[in-house]
């Protein structure tokens, strides 16, 4: 075992208890923080396969923004739910079954894939590529476009969804 | 103007619908609706008096034509074009019908009712105004699904018509339903007669089959021949206008169906819708088939004399005031039979140009007077109706005319007219047939002077019952008397009574030029 | 104003003043009767200049008469036209008839109480006794009606006009017979108005329809109807007296006389059509006078006079059979209304028989070919008549004030309940004395016996021997009855006291009778007979003949009959003798009381109760027509043949439908509708029960899906795998 | 050297994590955060895919850059519905949203 592997252990580990206690946490603040954490944890992963950018864009879209984005959505409707009600609703058994065959049935499909490693050379311009793949014509400029389109009517769907009724004003 | 005149005919056919569909979107409230109604109809009755005026008598012929491509895959077009045998029908229709709506200001649901006025005065009016079979046939029966409603959801509540072994049922469902089955049993042999010359000559058209029908000798798919095929179409259309007249022994259902009418439903029935079947004969069955009618002109005669005699003897035997006056329609369509019967027996046989002139133009004006008559005959019995709340003769039990001077004085002068009292328009058409047909049919002839005279019988009879006898402390707290509008439905029927009664040639004219042109 | 038109006018303002007083005038008693009276007296100013235009040009004017028209009703190429005429015989009646009219107008207004308040308990319908009539306007109205009708009817220059007067005098006898609808009758036996109104009407309705056949009998043959275009036309006329009819033994003018002289019995109230005029005294008295003296039933008779050339056609050349018809009702008439008129109480009804019986001797007359005689008589019975009845009416109406004034309740009608009213109403004695000579035919000074002498003459002279002898017993009966009615009313002592109490009517039903009377007595003196003993030359040679006769075609007109003095003996002996009985039997000794039965009655025994019952004619009627009638219409044709046998054959096939159609239900259901029925089920109840997993949460349903994908992948690894 | 496989057992355990959350959080806000624990075990798989597969084809990456942008749209969407069925209903708790029962 190579310390390589062991730092992922250690990753996978806190990205796991960080990722169960978002679930299972009663305080949603709290889950939030946890939230913030299993996806901090899961850049550090990205920083394991070579993918710095993608770490960096995890951490600054994720948390940066998702994650404050919930916690404050967390903040304005806190007053309706205290932390002394259950958390889950009736069917959390069925929940956790489901759960249970849905991930023996991948960790089923998964076993045994293998691929090479690739020399960690191999990725070295990749910012520069990704930058170019996303502007090229011949590449994704589409669904580049696709996805900022798709922001900004998402942006506008969120205010106009969120914007107060006139009467209600 | 110039638009007015190059699609009258149009206009005065669906100028109702307009009504229609004003009385569908009015405010709910029963006056308005009324009113608006009413101002409506009074659209197709200016129409219609445009057309008097305009229409050319004298050069007589189908005018004010309308030819449209309809159902071009059977060769059955829109061909519309009056006459001077429909002229004064669709004046008829378009007068009544006003009227009637102004009768029926107080009747509940009246948003649905003045709908299905409407309709039925598009019904009426297209079969007046068709030229060609199959648009004939759909505006025929186009009528009668309005007036089932109007007899099945507005006609008396309370009837009671027993069947055999004691069976009851709600009189106006009996009624209606026996109305819509006769006439539609009526419609359905007329439907495949007019397949038949159809099928045969390739069109529809009348005045092409008026030139092209008689004399045609085509075989029926090679299986019946030329004459065979006539007379099956003949007899088809005999039953189907004999039923609408109606006529000796298809009358049954009329009597049921007035009596359980609302009061404008009875109005226009025997007003307008009656005449759909004479003008059958006049339009269609005499022109098209003129052997066979002149061969069957005496059984004609003699089922219009039956009826004359038999419906004046029911019509004295009732109880039910409005049943007498039902009576009294078969009894005076019978007299049109009556006349028809030597128009029928002219289309075969040489008969003088006076006799034949008098008996078809006596057979419309009756139609026409009749359609006055009765129909007055028919509100008055409402009005008591409404204000009684019975029309048994014997419980109203005379006295009324001590309340009520005036609804007295209208009820024996429209009486008067029915009776055929010279100086009113009712004798005008009776004397005129009586003399055509006393040269042709003398026994049928003297013979319907018995039901003639119960004719005065059963009209004295709803008097004495209605109006005459001592006070009735029963009614003196019920107000018999008229109101206004309901003088103002009376006021132009009786005018038009004394009008023709005095000065006949006011629409004798008209029809005595065609009848000249159709059969002379 | 030239004189076409003004025939036009004649019969207009009484038709105007009915139209008047009926939508405006209604409500105002004086101005109703103001317009109406207005109207009839405008009538009878142009008549009678219209008639003395006539008369002054000359005898033959006949032939080129008065006349206008206009084209009524086209008919193909040709017209039914509408004229007026006023020709020799219609001038006669335009000189009697308005005056007649007149008198009856003025007569109504003090008899329907004009002047006095409406009083609470004379009720509308029902005859006055307190105060004016309630419906006094509706009353002038009609009347109005019935004058315009009339006129219509004389100045028509064609048949069918004539019908158009005909029937709505008809309708004007209805509606005033009627007139007291209200009235009710203790006596089940008594003809209440509104009944003896529409008796009146279907009686003369029987006749009338017969009437409109020999109309369009005539019309078809003849192609007009206009009376001189007939009369004068010689070929047509040859061709109507010369072909046979449909019925053997008939020629076609005999049978379209015959059918119009049905409608004389009727109108005229000849017999078997009698039954309707003893009845129609339901109404009130000028009503009576009007119908039976100066209008309606002069207009029965007027027709025949008028049809004449019809009716005689072919009678030159021996029995004409509808001609042998006619005198035989007339004459039977004649004896058959006298007979009966002898044992009646009413004072009124006695009238009516007398009319009855009076136009038996005209119809009989004319069926004898006494053309002249006829009409003569029609004119002379038409004032003496309307006099009478106005006196009668006069009578009732004294009684009836008495009996108001205390309060007794008695038939005012009833003459066992008059008597010695002569010195009590004075003016009516001595007009009805008149009247009744006249009636009688009391000779020499009165019309009556003039125009009686010529119809007798007439039958003696052309050998009608049977007819004389029955008009002879007739005349003397009719003496005899007018003698008893007189004795009865106006001799003795007073038998009740409303009759003790009766006093005389006020100038507006006086003024009437005095005219009227002047008629009686000197009407007759323009028609005595020629060669009469000084009388006919001193009267110009019998004017009234020499004008009538130029209403006829010259080869038709009736030569005037030899004198002979057999008839004239007969006639004054008949007249005096029946007056002279009548005076014996009730004058002489008049009755003590009312109840006291009358002396003729224990002579003829059961013969008098035969008579006071009308010949149970009336009862025969209603067991062989009313009665019959009634099952006819009520069971036979309602019952049995409409709601029987077709709608029974109607219900019939409706329920062969209707089982048909539950038959082919029941397999419908069973066989076709079932199994798409249990599948449709099957469905609804997997719906019902699988709609619980529907429940509006998104999880539930994700969770559906998570595990639907789990069990496609379990599925497909042990697929893929297995 | 890690092997892919421990990834792909990573992105496993995160993925079935988030999904029991999905599946039996009651509140809706919290929810969403599961959703988005899912939707970044997608990305470790897209990446990882990238890495052990062809490096110079940057499908991998481009599609985790996408799956950014519909994860920030989604949660832009997603927290406005829930703030706004918040301020009509009082409520965010999923299973009171049943406005579709049957």
């Amino acid at each position: 075992m190579s310390g390589s592997q062991i730092a992922f252990l250690i990753i996978s580990a806190l990205t796991v208890y960080s990722a169960l206690m978002v679930v299972t946490g009663r305080n949603l603040v709290r889950s939030a923080l946890w939230l913030v954490m299993t996806l901090f944890m899961v850049a550090a992963v990205f920083t394991t396969l070579d993918a710095g950018f993608m770490a960096v864009v995890q951490i600054v879209v994720y948390i940066g923004a998702i994650a404050i984005l919930i916690l404050f959505a967390v903040m304005l409707t806190r007053k309706v739910m205290n932390d002394t009600e259950p958390q889950t609703n009736d069917n959390w058994w069925m929940a956790v079954i489901v759960s249970v065959v849905i991930f023996v049935g991948m960790v089923f499909m998964v076993s045994g894939v293998s691929l090479p490693a690739r020399p960690a050379s191999d990725v070295s311009n990749q910012i520069v590529d990704l930058g170019n793949a996303f502007v090229s014509p011949n590449q994704f400029i589409l669904p580049f476009e696709v996805a900022s389109v798709l922001l900004i009517a998402a942006l506008i769907g969120g205010i106009a969804i969120a914007m107060p009724r006139e009467e209600e004003g | 103007m110039e638009f007015i005149n190059n699609n009258l005919l149009m206009l005065i056919l669906f100028t109702p619908l307009l009504g229609m569909t004003a009385v569908m979107l009015a405010p709910n409230n029963k006056g308005t609706i009324a009113r608006i109604a009413f101002a409506f109809s009074l659209i197709p009755l200016l129409l219609t008096l445009y057309l008097w005026a305009n229409y050319d008598f004298v050069a007589g012929g189908f005018q004010f034509e309308v030819n449209a491509r309809w159902y071009p895959s059977v060769n059955a077009g829109f061909h519309l074009g009056v006459d001077g045998l429909s002229v004064p029908m669709v004046l008829l229709a378009n007068l009544l019908v006003p009227l009637c709506i102004l009768a029926s200001f107080n009747v509940d649901r009246i948003r649905g009712f003045m709908a299905l006025f409407f309709i039925l005065q598009v019904g009426t009016l297209g079969v007046f105004l068709s030229l060609d079979l199959l648009l004939f046939f759909a505006f025929y029966e186009v009528g009668l699904v309005p007036m089932y409603f109007l007899i099945n959801q507005w006609g008396s509540p309370k009837g009671k018509r027993e069947l055999s072994r004691g069976r009851i049922v709600p009189a106006r469902e009996y009624a209606s339903f026996k109305f819509m089955i006769y006439t539609m049993a009526a419609g359905l042999g007329l439907l495949l007669a007019i397949q038949l010359i159809g099928i045969t000559q390739g069109t529809f058209d009348l005045p092409t089959l008026y030139a092209t029908w008689p004399t045609s000798n085509e075989t029926f798919l090679n299986f019946a021949s030329a004459s065979t095929v006539k007379t099956v179409a003949f007899w088809a259309f005999f039953v189907a206008f004999a039923i609408k007249v109606p006529l000796f022994p298809f009358h049954t259902w009329l009597p049921d169906a007035h009596t359980e009418a609302p009061t404008a439903g009875s109005m226009i029935l025997a007003g307008v819708l009656l005449k759909l079947g004479a003008y059958g004969f006049l339009r269609l069955v005499i022109p098209l088939f003129p052997e066979q009618s002149a061969a069957a002109a005496p059984i004609i005669a003699l089922l219009g004399m039956l009826s004359i005699i038999l419906a004046a003897y029911s019509a004295y035997g009732q109880t039910d005031f409005k049943r007498l006056v039902a009576y009294s329609s078969v009894n005076h369509m019978g007299f049109v039979v009556l006349g028809l019967a030597v128009v029928a027996w002219a289309a075969g046989n040489a008969v003088d140009p006076t006799t034949l002139a008098l008996a078809g133009a006596g057979a419309v004006i009756q139609m026409f007077n009749h359609g006055l008559s009765a129909a007055a005959m028919f509100f008055l019995v409402g009005v008591v109706y409404e204000r009684a709340h019975t029309r048994n003769l014997d419980e109203l039990g005379g006295g009324i005319w001590q309340y009520a001077p005036i609804y007295g004085g209208m009820l024996i002068f429209s009486s008067m007219a029915s009776l055929g009292l010279p100086g009113l328009n009712g004798f005008v058409g009776e004397f005129a047939i009586v003399r055509g047909s006393w040269p042709i049919f003398t026994f049928y002839t003297a013979l319907s002077m018995i039901g003639l005279f119960m004719t005065g019988a059963y009209v004295l009879k709803g008097i004495r019952k209605v109006l005459h006898g001592p006070i009735n402390p029963h009614w003196a707290d019920h107000n018999m008397e008229m109101n206004v509008r309901e003088i103002a439905v009376m006021a132009p029927l009786l005018v038009l009574m004394l009008l023709i009664g005095v000065w006949p040639a006011s629409i004798a004219n008209m029809i005595n030029y065609a009848i000249v042109h159709l059969f002379g | 104003m030239n004189t076409t038109l003004l025939i036009w006018l004649i019969p207009v303002p009484p038709l105007i003043s009915f139209l008047l007083i009926v939508l405006f005038a209604n409500r105002t008693k004086a101005l109703s009767h103001s317009i109406a009276l207005t109207s009839v007296i405008m009538s009878w100013i142009m008549s009678w200049i219209v008639v003395f235009s006539a008369f002054a040009k000359g005898y033959y004017y006949g032939e080129n008469p008065f006349h206008s028209y206009i084209h009524w009703l086209p008919t193909g190429t040709t017209y039914l036209d509408m004229g007026v005429a006023v020709d020799n015989l219609n001038s006669i009646l335009l000189f009697f008839v308005p005056l007649c009219i007149v008198a009856i107008f003025l007569y109504s207004i003090g008899y329907s109480n004009f002047g006095k308040p409406v009083h609470d308990h004379d009720l509308p319908g029902t005859p006055p006794h307190h105060g004016v009539d309630p419906l006094y306007s509706r009353f002038f109205a009609f009347l109005s009606l019935f004058a315009g009708a009339m006129l219509t009817l004389t100045v028509a220059d064609n048949l069918l006009l004539l019908f158009v007067g005909w029937e709505v005098m008809g309708l004007c006898s209805y509606l005033l017979i009627g007139f007291w609808y209200g009235r009710e009758y203790d006596d089940p036996k008594a003809t209440p108005p509104r009944i003896a109104a529409i008796k009146a009407f279907l009686t003369t309705r029987v006749a009338d329809v017969m009437m409109l056949l020999g109309i369009a009998y005539l019309y078809s043959q003849a192609g007009t109807l206009n009376f001189h275009d007939i009369f004068f036309n010689e070929e047509l006329m040859y061709d109507l007296t010369h072909n046979p009819s449909m019925i053997a033994g008939f020629t076609v003018a005999n049978l379209i006389g015959l059918l119009l002289f049905i409608g004389t019995v009727g109108k005229s109230a000849q017999f078997p059509l009698h039954v309707w005029l003893p009845d129609a005294m339901e109404g009130p008295t000028p009503v009576s006078a009007m119908i039976h003296a100066a209008a309606m039933v002069s207009a029965g008779i007027y027709m025949i006079i008028r049809m004449f050339p019809i009716i005689s056609a072919g009678g030159s050349h021996g029995p004409n059979p509808t001609m042998e018809i006619i005198t035989f009702i007339g004459a039977f008439t004649a004896l058959f209304g006298a007979t009966i008129a002898i044992a009646q109480y009413d004072v009124k009804r006695v009238l009516a028989y007398s009319t009855i019986s009076q136009l038996g001797f005209m119809v009989a007359a004319l069926g004898m070919g006494a053309y002249v005689a006829a009409t003569f008589h029609l004119m002379t019975h038409a004032f003496f008549k309307a006099l009478l009845f106005m006196g009668s009416g006069s009578i009732i109406h004294g009684v009836e004030h008495g009996m108001h004034d205390v309060h007794e309740h008695i038939d005012p009608q009833d003459m066992r309940n008059m008597g010695g009213l002569k010195s009590r109403m004075p003016i009516t004695y001595w007009t009805f004395l008149i009247g009744g000579l006249a009636l009688s035919g009391f000779p020499f000074v009165t019309a009556g016996f003039w125009s009686k002498d010529e119809i007798l003459g007439d039958a003696w002279a052309h050998h009608h021997y049977i007819v004389f002898t029955v008009l002879c017993i007739a005349a003397f009966l009719t003496a005899y009855y007018t003698m008893r009615q007189i004795s009865l009313t106006f001799y003795g002592e007073p038998r009740t006291k409303s009759a003790e109490h009766a006093h005389e009517n006020n100038w507006t039903m006086t003024l009437p009778l005095v005219v009227l009377s002047f008629f009686a007595i000197f009407a007759g003196f323009i028609g005595v007979h020629g060669e009469f003993p000084v009388l006919g030359q001193l009267f110009g040679n019998n004017p009234f003949e020499h004008w009538l006769v130029g209403a006829l075609p010259k080869d038709m007109q009736p030569k005037p009959f030899t004198f002979t003095w057999f008839p004239v003996i007969m006639s004054i002996a008949v007249a005096l003798g029946g007056l002279l009985v009548g005076y014996l039997v009730y004058g002489r000794n008049p009755l003590k009381s009312a109840d006291q039965v009358d002396p003729v009655k224990k002579l003829l025994g059961p013969l008098w109760t035969m008579l006071e019952n009308k010949y149970y004619v009336d009862e025969f009627y209603y067991a062989a027509f009313v009665k019959p009638a009634h099952w006819i219409g009520e069971t036979l044709t309602f019952k049995i043949i409409d709601r029987g046998i077709i709608d029974g054959i109607i219900h019939f096939v409706a329920s062969f439908f209707w089982k048909a159609g539950v038959g082919s239900a029941a397999v419908e259901q069973v066989a076709v509708d079932a199994p798409p029925d249990r599948m449709a089920d099957g469905v609804r109840w997997t719906g019902d029960a699988m709609k619980y997993i529907q429940t509006g949460r998104i999880q539930n349903y994700l969770m559906y899906t998570v595990i639907a994908i789990a069990l496609i992948g379990v599925l497909f690894g042990f697929l893929v795998a297995g | 050297m890690i092997p892919l496989e421990w990834y792909l057992i990573l992105s496993s355990v995160l993925f079935c994590v988030g999904l029991y959350g999905v599946l039996a959080r009651r509140n809706a806000i919290a929810i969403m955060m599961c959703l988005e624990l899912m939707m970044t075990s997608i990305t470790i798989n897209l990446v990882a895919f990238w890495r052990y597969g062809n490096v110079a084809n940057l499908s991998g990456q481009v599609f985790a850059v996408i799956v950014f942008a519909v994860a920030a749209a989604e949660a832009t969407v997603g927290l406005a519905l829930a703030i706004s069925i918040y301020r009509n209903r009082d409520t965010v708790v999923a299973n009171d949203l049943n406005l579709l029962k049957w």
